[in-house]
């Protein structure tokens, strides 16, 4: 217990002195972690809304390997990206392995299963909201994605913010790929994994507390620029 | 302008949960004038307009239009029992069929508050649509559809929540679209409207053509029984 | 099932040298006790101990260790077996460490060609070895061509591989390691290299719940003959990983 | 790239020859898991209907909170169950640290948040819709929630696939609060930590192999059994 | 029996984003008979049901029944212009306000069918909820609010999207709950119905009571302007 209260006011007290060494990993840790949001949702979105409207033959099965690959585990994710980016991979020659991209492309692998999995349970209810008038309206594939993604904007938050929350506290995967090199690819979570490694629980509760007040003031932030639309019934 | 008409159902079914909905039907259908649909609930009027329009799924036999369907699909709208409201203001709703054709944001906008006046939401243009009142999201939809100008108009119970005024108000607007050339189908339970709209009557039950007729003919002398019945508010069978 | 069990940490680099696999079915057998392994980090380990979690660690970090039992954490500290340290490389050998006479010698080399170089960087017996072997040879360990992994002894060797880099390992962690790449052992044999295991019981003093007695069992086997046929004959490859060197009348 | 070859051949052949570590670490995992997925959807599900039929002056900062905890870094919850469980911490007389019970509590912790975001995201949209008959016919909060849970059962099922999945590939807190240990709190996730760190990466990745198999394989087993309901409009 | 009548609403309002849905609404009930409140589309009638119902927030003003609203609340029931259908099966639907009050399992079906058939959904029993036709909608939260047998029933519009039998139907069942003593306030764009049904008529205009008269007063010499314009099917100002 002696932990966690000298975790917390050493957490308070690296914010306050602005420590550098903290703020250039938490940099790290937000630029890798937003990056990896930005592509994820990019590609997760529209994946998940084509799943919605367009009826296939293996419709139900895709959906539902999508829902099983929330449950990639990332360290396995981890070996594979590093397997594919190591000097005696396929990829090898970028020299990406150990490098923030390698981070992101792990993150990302990571969470478009988990973004497109739940994006697509609300835009499917969404679309047998409006699959009728849409389909009397003779919209092309594109049309109905775009609509769906537009009108359902406020649902798709929390899928994002649910693959911001798994990228951001993510160990496994980037810890492999990215090897947690000082002032390279150190960021919040390896930088916990080491100081518990070290023993220094408390430093590692104070770092913990720190990403913990990261996740949760962006999502607070997000929230509240959310409410500043006019309040309304979607 | 390519000719849509006649169109042309042989057998024409759709099924559901090994029920059919609607059909089988063998109908033609030529380019002129407002076919109104009526029939007790649950006689599948909804069911066949859907068909027709090709909202719901054909499950047996053919529906042939003068030209390739999909021009066809182009020239048609459709007002639903139940309106769908988009997540999207009252303007924005109606503009959305013209955004669809790649009308300007602007263009489309204003346009669309034309036709929001002309159905009487001057009112609620920016409103968010699913806040309306029922009598409103009805006029928003028919506003939505006439905004593309169709060729065809498919309406089903379009007037069921408005009040008699505003009933009066689409039945002209109904009217000039009809007179300069929209083909109109339509259901309503409303017999009086139907006897003001129709040029022909096709009474449904059971999801069958019961009975065909012009219009004068079939309320002056119902050819069959439960036609009749139904107009004179008797259950049927 | 045995049916006795205590749990004792372990450095990951002595387990991953698979003597445990080896020690534990023996001493399952001989004493009827199933040992737990908690394999975690060397400081982590002397936390696990200073907390009460574990009945005993096996570490080598000698000044950890004695402030462990100074605390009064743990009862005493028995030394059990020795390997030895290797610096590992690149199969070139870039900066040319196979002709250096001693492990300074070894490390300036590197230092000089600023060839890539991963440190664990993260408090370890071996991180600890490795920085004093820094400031034994004069160099500053920074710059570009350093890289502070903060991680365990099979992640940083990854890492070294994964980099073509030059890292400091123990030779069990090395032999035991299967994603070898085209990394080779580059220097090895200097005794200021030695890496000392050692014993330490946690003080039932202060955690009256342990299970003290077993573990001075554990000792008492650990100290035996059976153990030194065991420690001493394991090997990989032909190669002799560990060296017995208990003190067998220094028991309690 | 031959170590992915290789992974996937040893993992057909652990599989095919019952290996029996692989079979007790798989069981465990899935014992582990399952466990903690009970658990946690009886605390989460209740918790997300609450939260859409109860309007209170503080319910949209919880909802954000909520979200925000999605993002709880594992080893951060790993290491805060840890130091209360210790033996020196305030619940240590129990006994519990490195036990399968404290990887349980663990991954309650982490998918708690999570599936009860992604329930109050469905939720909500169900109660937009039935709000105003219950409202009309007066009933209870206990009746709302219940009708809720009950009539969104199919949506909730991809919050409690999204929670599984999580925490069948969950790693760094089970690592810390369950040690690891040979034959008592190893599962197939540490396990594929532990033959990461000896570098034997065909070996990890026929373990990791083996978790997707099975989360895949859960997951399409649930499918299959929900397409066996009547298939209707929900 | 606890008396639930006289209500009374005293500058009652309800509001949504700064704008008066209905109200201030000044209004004394009694406890015999039907009121059948009428006014144009967006009167604000639906929200004033709401608001008597205590479905709708009180914005200002009170609302007093003749007993603790909760007992209040117990003994009405509401059927909604756009029905909710809860995704179950019509039966269960239907049964599912017994349910609530702890009817068993069993009990609480057998009734829901018995009311199932009297509203005329004795094919659809079986079906999920969500696939009925707009009035078989329609039927089943009829038969829902009616199961419980309450003592005070609010309608919006329940016959808009009815065939005529099913129309007449209704109709009677409505008159039989009156005679029994069932409290009825309902609104419709349907004037004969109204005229079928009214004891007395509360005309709406602007979300305010414009003008409440007996019924048979109110029809044949309404007081004000607006109402005789409203009842030719004129625009309402
Ligand atoms: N949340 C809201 N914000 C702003 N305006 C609203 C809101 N909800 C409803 N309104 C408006 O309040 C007015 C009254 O609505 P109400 O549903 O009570 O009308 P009504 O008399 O029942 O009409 P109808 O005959 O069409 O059913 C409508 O003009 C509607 O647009
Ligand atoms: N998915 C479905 N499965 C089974 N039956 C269905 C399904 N969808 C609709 N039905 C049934 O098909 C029949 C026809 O429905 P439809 O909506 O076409 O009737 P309608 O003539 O428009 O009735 P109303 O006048 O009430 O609007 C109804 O009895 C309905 O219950
Ligand atoms: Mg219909
Ligand atoms: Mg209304």
């Amino acid at each position: 217990m002696g932990d966690l209260w000298e975790g917390l006011t050493r957490a308070v007290w690296l914010v306050l002195t602005l420590d550098p060494d903290l703020m250039e990993i938490s940099a790290r840790s937000l630029q890798v972690t937003l990056t990896a949001l930005v592509i994820a949702t990019a590609i997760a979105l529209p994946l998940a809304a084509l799943l919605s409207v367009r009826r296939f033959r293996w419709r139900r099965a895709v959906i539902a390997v999508l829902n099983a690959l929330m449950g990639l585990p990332p360290v396995v994710v981890g070996l594979i990206v590093y397997v594919i980016l190591s000097r005696s991979g396929p990829l090898g020659v970028l020299g990406l392995l150990f490098t923030p991209t390698a981070m992101v492309i792990a993150q990302v692998v990571i969470i478009v299963p988990l973004i497109a999995s739940i994006a697509h349970q609300s835009l499917r209810e969404l679309w047998q909201e409006y699959h009728d008038l849409l389909i009397s309206m003779n919209v092309t594939q594109w049309q109905k994605i775009s609509t769906l993604l537009w009108d359902g904007r406020r649902a798709l938050l929390t899928a994002s913010l649910a693959g911001f929350g798994r990228a951001i506290g993510e160990v496994g995967a980037i810890m492999i790929v990215g090897g947690n090199i000082d002032n390279a690819t150190r960021v919040l979570t390896t930088a916990i994994a080491l100081e518990t490694g070290r023993g220094d629980f408390a430093l590692a509760l104070a770092l913990g507390f720190v990403l913990i007040g990261l996740a949760v003031g962006i999502n607070l932030a997000i929230h509240w620029l959310g409410r500043t639309e006019r309040e309304g019934r979607w | 302008m390519t000719e849509l008409f006649p169109l042309v159902l042989e057998g024409a079914c759709t099924r559901r949960g090994g029920k059919d909905l609607a059909g089988p039907v063998d109908l033609r259908l030529e380019g002129q004038g407002a076919s109104i649909i009526i029939g007790p609930n649950g006689s599948g009027k909804t069911s066949l307009l859907r068909l027709i329009h090709g909202a719901a799924r054909l499950s047996a036999g053919t529906i042939t239009w003068a030209c390739p369907t999909d021009t066809a699909r182009h020239h048609q709208a459709f007002v639903f029992q139940r309106p769908v409201m988009l997540r999207r203001s009252v303007a924005q709703n109606i503009a959305y069929p013209l955004r669809l054709r790649g009308v300007g944001r602007r263009a489309a906008l204003d346009q669309a508050r034309d036709w929001g006046v002309r159905v009487g939401l001057a009112d609620c243009l920016d409103l968010p649509a699913p806040v309306l009142s029922g009598g409103e999201q009805q006029k928003l939809a028919l506003a939505r559809a006439l905004i593309t100008e169709p060729r065809v108009l498919f309406l089903d119970e379009p007037c069921a929540a408005l009040d008699g005024a505003a009933t009066r108000d689409i039945e002209t607007i109904l009217a000039d679209a009809k007179a300069a050339g929209t083909r109109i189908i339509m259901t309503t339970h409303d017999i009086g409207q139907a006897r003001r709209l129709a040029d022909e009557v096709i009474f449904l039950l059971h999801g069958r053509v019961h009975d065909r007729a012009r219009a004068d003919i079939f309320f002056d002398a119902p050819a069959t029984s439960e036609a009749a019945a139904f107009l004179r508010g008797d259950i049927v069978q | 099932r045995a049916a006795e069990v205590m749990r004792m940490a372990v450095t990951t680099s002595f387990h991953n040298s698979g003597l445990a696999d080896v020690l534990l079915p023996q001493i399952a057998e001989d004493l009827d006790l199933e040992v737990q392994l908690l394999v975690v980090g060397t400081g982590q380990a002397i936390r696990l101990g200073e907390a009460g979690d574990v009945d005993a660690i096996l570490v080598h970090s000698r000044s950890a260790e004695e402030a462990f039992v100074a605390g009064g954490y743990g009862t005493h500290r028995r030394e059990i077996m020795y390997n030895d340290f290797v610096v590992i490389g690149p199969a070139a050998d870039p900066a040319g460490l196979r002709e250096a006479a001693d492990a300074t010698g070894a490390l300036r080399a590197i230092a000089e060609a600023e060839a890539p170089f991963v440190s664990r960087g993260d408090d370890s017996g071996t991180h600890k070895k490795e920085l004093s072997l820094w400031s034994d040879a004069g160099v500053a360990a920074e710059g570009d061509w350093y890289n502070a992994v903060g991680a365990g002894m099979g992640a940083a060797l990854n890492t070294a591989s994964g980099l073509g880099a030059y890292i400091l390992a123990d030779r069990a962690s090395w032999l035991n390691f299967a994603n070898k790449g085209d990394l080779d052992l580059v220097f090895a044999g200097d005794p200021v290299l030695f890496n000392q295991y050692a014993y330490l019981p946690v003080n039932p003093e202060r955690h009256p719940h342990t299970r003290h007695a077993l573990a001075l069992t554990l000792e008492d086997w650990l100290t035996s003959d059976t153990a030194q046929v065991l420690i001493d004959g394991y090997t990989i490859g032909g190669e002799t990983l560990f060296t017995f060197n208990a003190d067998q009348g220094a028991g309690q």
